[in-house]
């Protein structure tokens, strides 16, 4: 199975458990989704629950705001994070806002999917990772899922959060393949998990990241050198817990963060390793990140702005120093 | 009856007495409410932004009478109005203004977001042009759960320029939702007159462009208000998808509390203050007989009661403690029930 | 000559011979380049999107021929015909879309990205309705600057139903400024059908909400497209507000390499297919006496030189060095000027 | 003069200097600006120059960036930051990415001027601070004067800069009184710069925290605390330089950011320091923001949302351990 099949299965259980469910966004229906994600589901769930929508970025998440006030369950998918700042006031003033604003009586509970990050040759308007601008949201959940069964079980533990969930899911996974394990079921949607272990540095990564993060880790151990790996997964609110505890056990810590490097995610990682651990550290906190420039289209350029498996190895070697 | 200028000859008679006293005691209740929120504000009891209807009373009064407890509203930051005639207790909305613990939003909103969902007021929108795609939404969620409500969202001139208009207005149309858009004209967004704003000023001509039927309709006049409200709620509730009424207005304040008001003219405002939908209505009440100096006094000592009922309610509620601070940034889990 | 569905019959007559071959040729250049261009992605010799105009080549064609150097383009990421309509060399484009350095943005934009600020041809710009703003403040700047240039501003369908395209229009209207909107209306965006995407498919119902004069061109027929551009950039260009156009058309090929066609149905395509802007204008032509088979083989053969150069041109151009991948970020310091 | 005065005065100079340079934006004509910005201007550059606009803020941001390419010099004046998120995918992928999207063609020197942060009693959707979105952003240059000189002399700078600059003027400094020393120019628009000199322990600030991270010093001082004071000023790029000569110096840091804590622009501070200065530090660095909540209407729960110097006093005394 792919990972965009895996979430799909996850909408179709959503939509057949609950018929307060529904997905709406542009070209989810006849077309079947930009990227193929919902193909099928408009034959079995008609339009009125798998909803075509005009190129309406901000309308049609205010809109999915409302029908979750109005009491519907909201899947509603923004095509690719890039259309996204077309509705992020709607997301940063109604969805996340309204629960505080009202004192408690407005709940909002609307799960946002979108597709998200680089790698396509898309160039500059078309590859944004938006990652750490939403996890700085007060009263949104953030969620990057990197793997077939968390794509699945994430949008299904969603779908039963009261409150706005974000789900980046990134355009290089959806084609990942791996099993769902029978039975599978809604993930945690609190906690980060370890992917490896190791013991000479803890690699943190998530979403289209995470792959090439344990790349790097092969790589690492043919050098001799044992990096445990860490998937963040939930990006708001931070698992701190399951991070500090693995760098307090490595000592030392790189993170792997696909966006531009200044003010990213990686950053509030870095720090807050720094807060709860900086006596345990024995070299200060690596980044790899990409590079500072609005996405160039030529692969040789994209790729050497994006990070790779060996310049993660590489920045992990240095900070080992072996 | 007295004539006010622009008024169509077809006034419509005052329906009945018991309905017109109703409008003028919801007319007057926004009135006095809001000129002893401008007390509170020297006074440094109101802070913040506030953001009085004062004049547009006949509007907010008007549409609500064509509502039902199932219908929402959603509204924008110049909505105590809105909030009182929809029965939001004066006394909550009071203490809101205050930011007290027993506010309508907990104390948490102040002013400009004022929210009571076992009303079905859904705020309190600050950010202009905010709360369309909302009552979109709203509607969709009504419309999915064969619901036959109607969703009444107001917005003022100046939103109509704001790509949220264009987006929520077609949607609306495009599936056929219940909302009934309500623009209260007033003429200016903050300083900006609408024909600085605005290169077509006939909100008519716009709806079209979304194959919504729209009327102007005279905001001074709250029978206007209510009769255009009445037909328009009922088209809307009949599945004939949305509305729009543009309801041509005045704001006899400041925009807020903080504005010179350097781009109108006294006389302008002179001018549309004789036409305040209150005194023009009590006149007509008045030459129809359904009122005389002894109801309408005591109409006020019931409004006066109201009002200052709230203010000291507001006074005596306590704050919320500085403990809650991050409190409903997430929901609570329900009491037990596993997270 | 051939009869065009949905052609008025006062089709004008074929003006004058040069410019009959001109608008033939670069009609017939781009469907050419773009061919070419989808054989090369197929060889993995241009990647990400590639979005094809194959079937609505009229259109930009028209348009182009009624500005003059001074004017302005903005367009979106279907613009490879724009660009080459618009003088930009097929060289510079073709090296663009293989990203390498010699291309119009030098290679750092692609297909959905191309410029070139010597012809004023400002993108390929790939946020749906992203560009409209950009012609406004362009126009803007005209009018400032005391220029009389026009700016032409190409959007899709789809785009209508953005924000932008009501606060722009609306701008560009309230401010008398220089504007031509193009909307080329091909019916979809992506797979989503016009009618299921605006509430009000008559377009020129929207212009009105605007006060901007509209008309709808069949956008299969040059002729008509060429006449009613200059047209209406006659009067933009005299000082009378924008217009918009909205040109009928349709595209041939998928939304961009990776679409299933789901959403219409081989029936519908053919029928347009029918009215391909080409041949049919070539059929006109020929009836006119104004081509015979030889003039259109000399024709066929120079653009496909064009085109065989400009790949050549491509494939032979450098890469840019990964050393300058941070470079155009910020402006850099101009020679012999401290910062 | 006042700071509101000194942002007058600077963008006075700048239309009588340059004939392509106006300003646009909502009320900032008839009205005089929402926070007084611009009274008085209307008269003597007319409409033209002092250009009101509908409430379309996609729209005329869109337009300044088209009227920068087109040769003018537009100053655009978003009448909050709260606003902005509206044509935050103007600035993002037209403003900053048009440089680099054209191989180097298409310059957009522009200004946008926006009022920003809380302390008025506005409550959630009134009172963001977005300093580290912005400063994220590659092409942009984001600007936060905290005096009267630098909101004078950095919109001069800005003026003659040849890409985007965003300049943040805080809400609560409008009103603030300072000297504009005679002769007056453009201030440096690529430093950070030291307020106060102190060898214990650096805080770092900007904008709107300045003026209570001073008082804080002074309460240190009182408490036999020699604080540095650290104004960035320059958002992006960040001045590391000045910024880690001050901490290598002092071997301890407090960042004092007004924005919510996760992601805001003190997580990248404190990263950078410790990448540059990690075996300086005595301690972790510290960081005092605001509580991750929207931003609540009564003053007590306000205040208490907000660092002050009381906390920033604190905060630091327990970073340097007496
Ligand atoms: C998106 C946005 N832009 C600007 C503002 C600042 N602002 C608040 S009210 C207002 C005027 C709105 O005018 P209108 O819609 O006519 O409503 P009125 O105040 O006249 O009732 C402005 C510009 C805002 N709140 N939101
Ligand atoms: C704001 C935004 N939303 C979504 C997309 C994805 N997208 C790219 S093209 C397109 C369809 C646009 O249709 P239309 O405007 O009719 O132009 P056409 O492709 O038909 O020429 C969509 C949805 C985008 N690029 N930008
Ligand atoms: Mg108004
Ligand atoms: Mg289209």
């Amino acid at each position: 199975m792919t990972y965009r099949e895996a979430v799909r299965e996850a909408i179709r259980k959503a939509l057949r458990a609950d018929p307060r469910a529904f997905l709406m966004g542009e070209d989810v229906g006849r077309y079947g989704g930009c990227y193929a994600v919902s193909q099928g589901l408009l034959d079995e769930f008609g339009p009125e629950r798998i909803r075509d929508t005009p190129l309406s970025e901000a309308a049609f998440v205010g809109a999915g705001i409302g029908a979750a006030l109005g009491g519907m369950r909201p899947i509603v998918e923004v095509m690719t994070v890039n259309f996204s700042l077309l509705a992020l006031d709607q997301v940063v003033n109604n969805a996340a806002t309204l629960l505080h604003m009202s004192g408690g009586q407005c709940h909002v509970p609307l799960v946002i999917r979108m597709a998200t990050g680089a790698g396509r040759q898309v160039a500059a308007q078309h590859s944004h990772n938006f990652d750490g601008w939403y996890a700085h949201v007060p009263g949104l959940t953030v969620l990057a899922p990197a793997t077939i069964e968390d794509a699945h079980g994430m949008l299904l533990a969603a779908m039963h959060h009261p409150d706005p969930v974000i789900l980046f899911e990134h355009v290089l996974l959806y084609a990942s393949e791996g099993q769902l394990p029978d039975g599978a079921d809604a993930v945690s949607i609190t906690s980060a998990v370890v992917r490896r272990g190791g013991s000479d540095i803890t690699l943190i990564a998530w979403g289209g990241m995470l792959a090439r993060t344990l790349a790097a880790a092969d790589q690492l151990q043919a050098a001799g050198i044992s990096a445990e790996v860490v998937d963040v997964r939930v990006l708001r609110p931070l698992d701190d817990e399951t991070i500090t505890t693995s760098v307090r056990r490595t000592h030392r810590a790189l993170i792997v963060d696909e966006e531009w490097r200044s003010g990213s995610l990686s950053a509030e990682i870095a720090t807050r390793i720094a807060e709860h651990a900086f006596y345990d550290l024995d070299a200060p906190v690596g980044r790899v990140c990409s590079a500072e420039v609005p996405m160039p289209y030529p692969r040789h350029l994209e790729q050497a702005a994006l990070p790779q498996a060996d310049t993660i190895a590489a920045a992990a070697r240095a900070i080992v120093g072996r | 009856m007295t004539t006010v200028p622009a008024t169509p000859a077809t006034t419509p008679a005052v329906p009945d007495a018991a309905h017109a006293r109703d409008l003028l005691r919801d007319m007057l209740r926004i009135r006095r409410f809001e000129e002893r929120c401008a007390e509170l504000y020297q006074a440094e009891k109101i802070r913040g932004f506030l953001h009085l209807y004062i004049g547009e009373e006949a509007v907010a009064t008007g549409v609500m009478r064509a509502l039902t407890p199932d219908d929402s509203v959603v509204a924008t930051y110049r909505e105590h109005g809105h909030a009182l005639v929809r029965g939001v207790p004066a006394r909550a909305i009071m203490a809101e203004m205050f930011g007290k613990a027993t506010g309508c939003s907990g104390g948490r909103g102040g002013s400009m977001h004022l929210f009571d969902t076992a009303r079905r007021f859904y705020g309190g929108n600050a950010i202009v042009g905010g709360g369309l795609p909302l009552a979109v939404g709203l509607a969709l969620a009504d419309r999915m759960l064969g619901r036959r409500s109607v969703t009444a969202c107001f917005f003022g001139d100046g939103a109509v320029a704001e790509g949220t208009f264009h987006e929520s207005l077609n949607l609306a149309s495009l599936w056929g939702l219940p909302v009934l858009f309500c623009c209260e004209n007033n003429l200016y967004a903050m300083g900006t007159a609408l024909v600085r704003a605005q290169a077509q000023v006939d909100f008519t001509t716009k709806a079209a462009g979304y194959r919504i039927a729209a009327h102007a309709v005279d905001g001074m006049d709250v029978d206007q208000v209510a009769a255009a409200s009445r037909d328009a709620v009922a088209t809307v509730r009949a599945g004939d998808g949305p509305m729009l009424l543009e309801f041509r207005t005045y704001r006899f304040r400041a925009h807020s509390m903080f504005d010179p008001e350097l781009y109108r003219t006294r006389e302008e405002v002179d001018a549309w203050k004789a036409r305040c939908p209150i005194t023009t209505y009590e006149a007509r009440l008045r030459a129809a007989g359904v009122i005389d100096d002894a109801a309408k006094a005591t109409l006020e000592a019931e409004v006066g009661r109201e009002v200052e009922d709230a203010v000291a309610f507001a006074e005596s509620s306590p704050w919320e403690s500085v403990d809650t601070l991050t409190r409903h940034v997430y929901s609570e889990p329900e009491p037990g029930h596993a997270t």
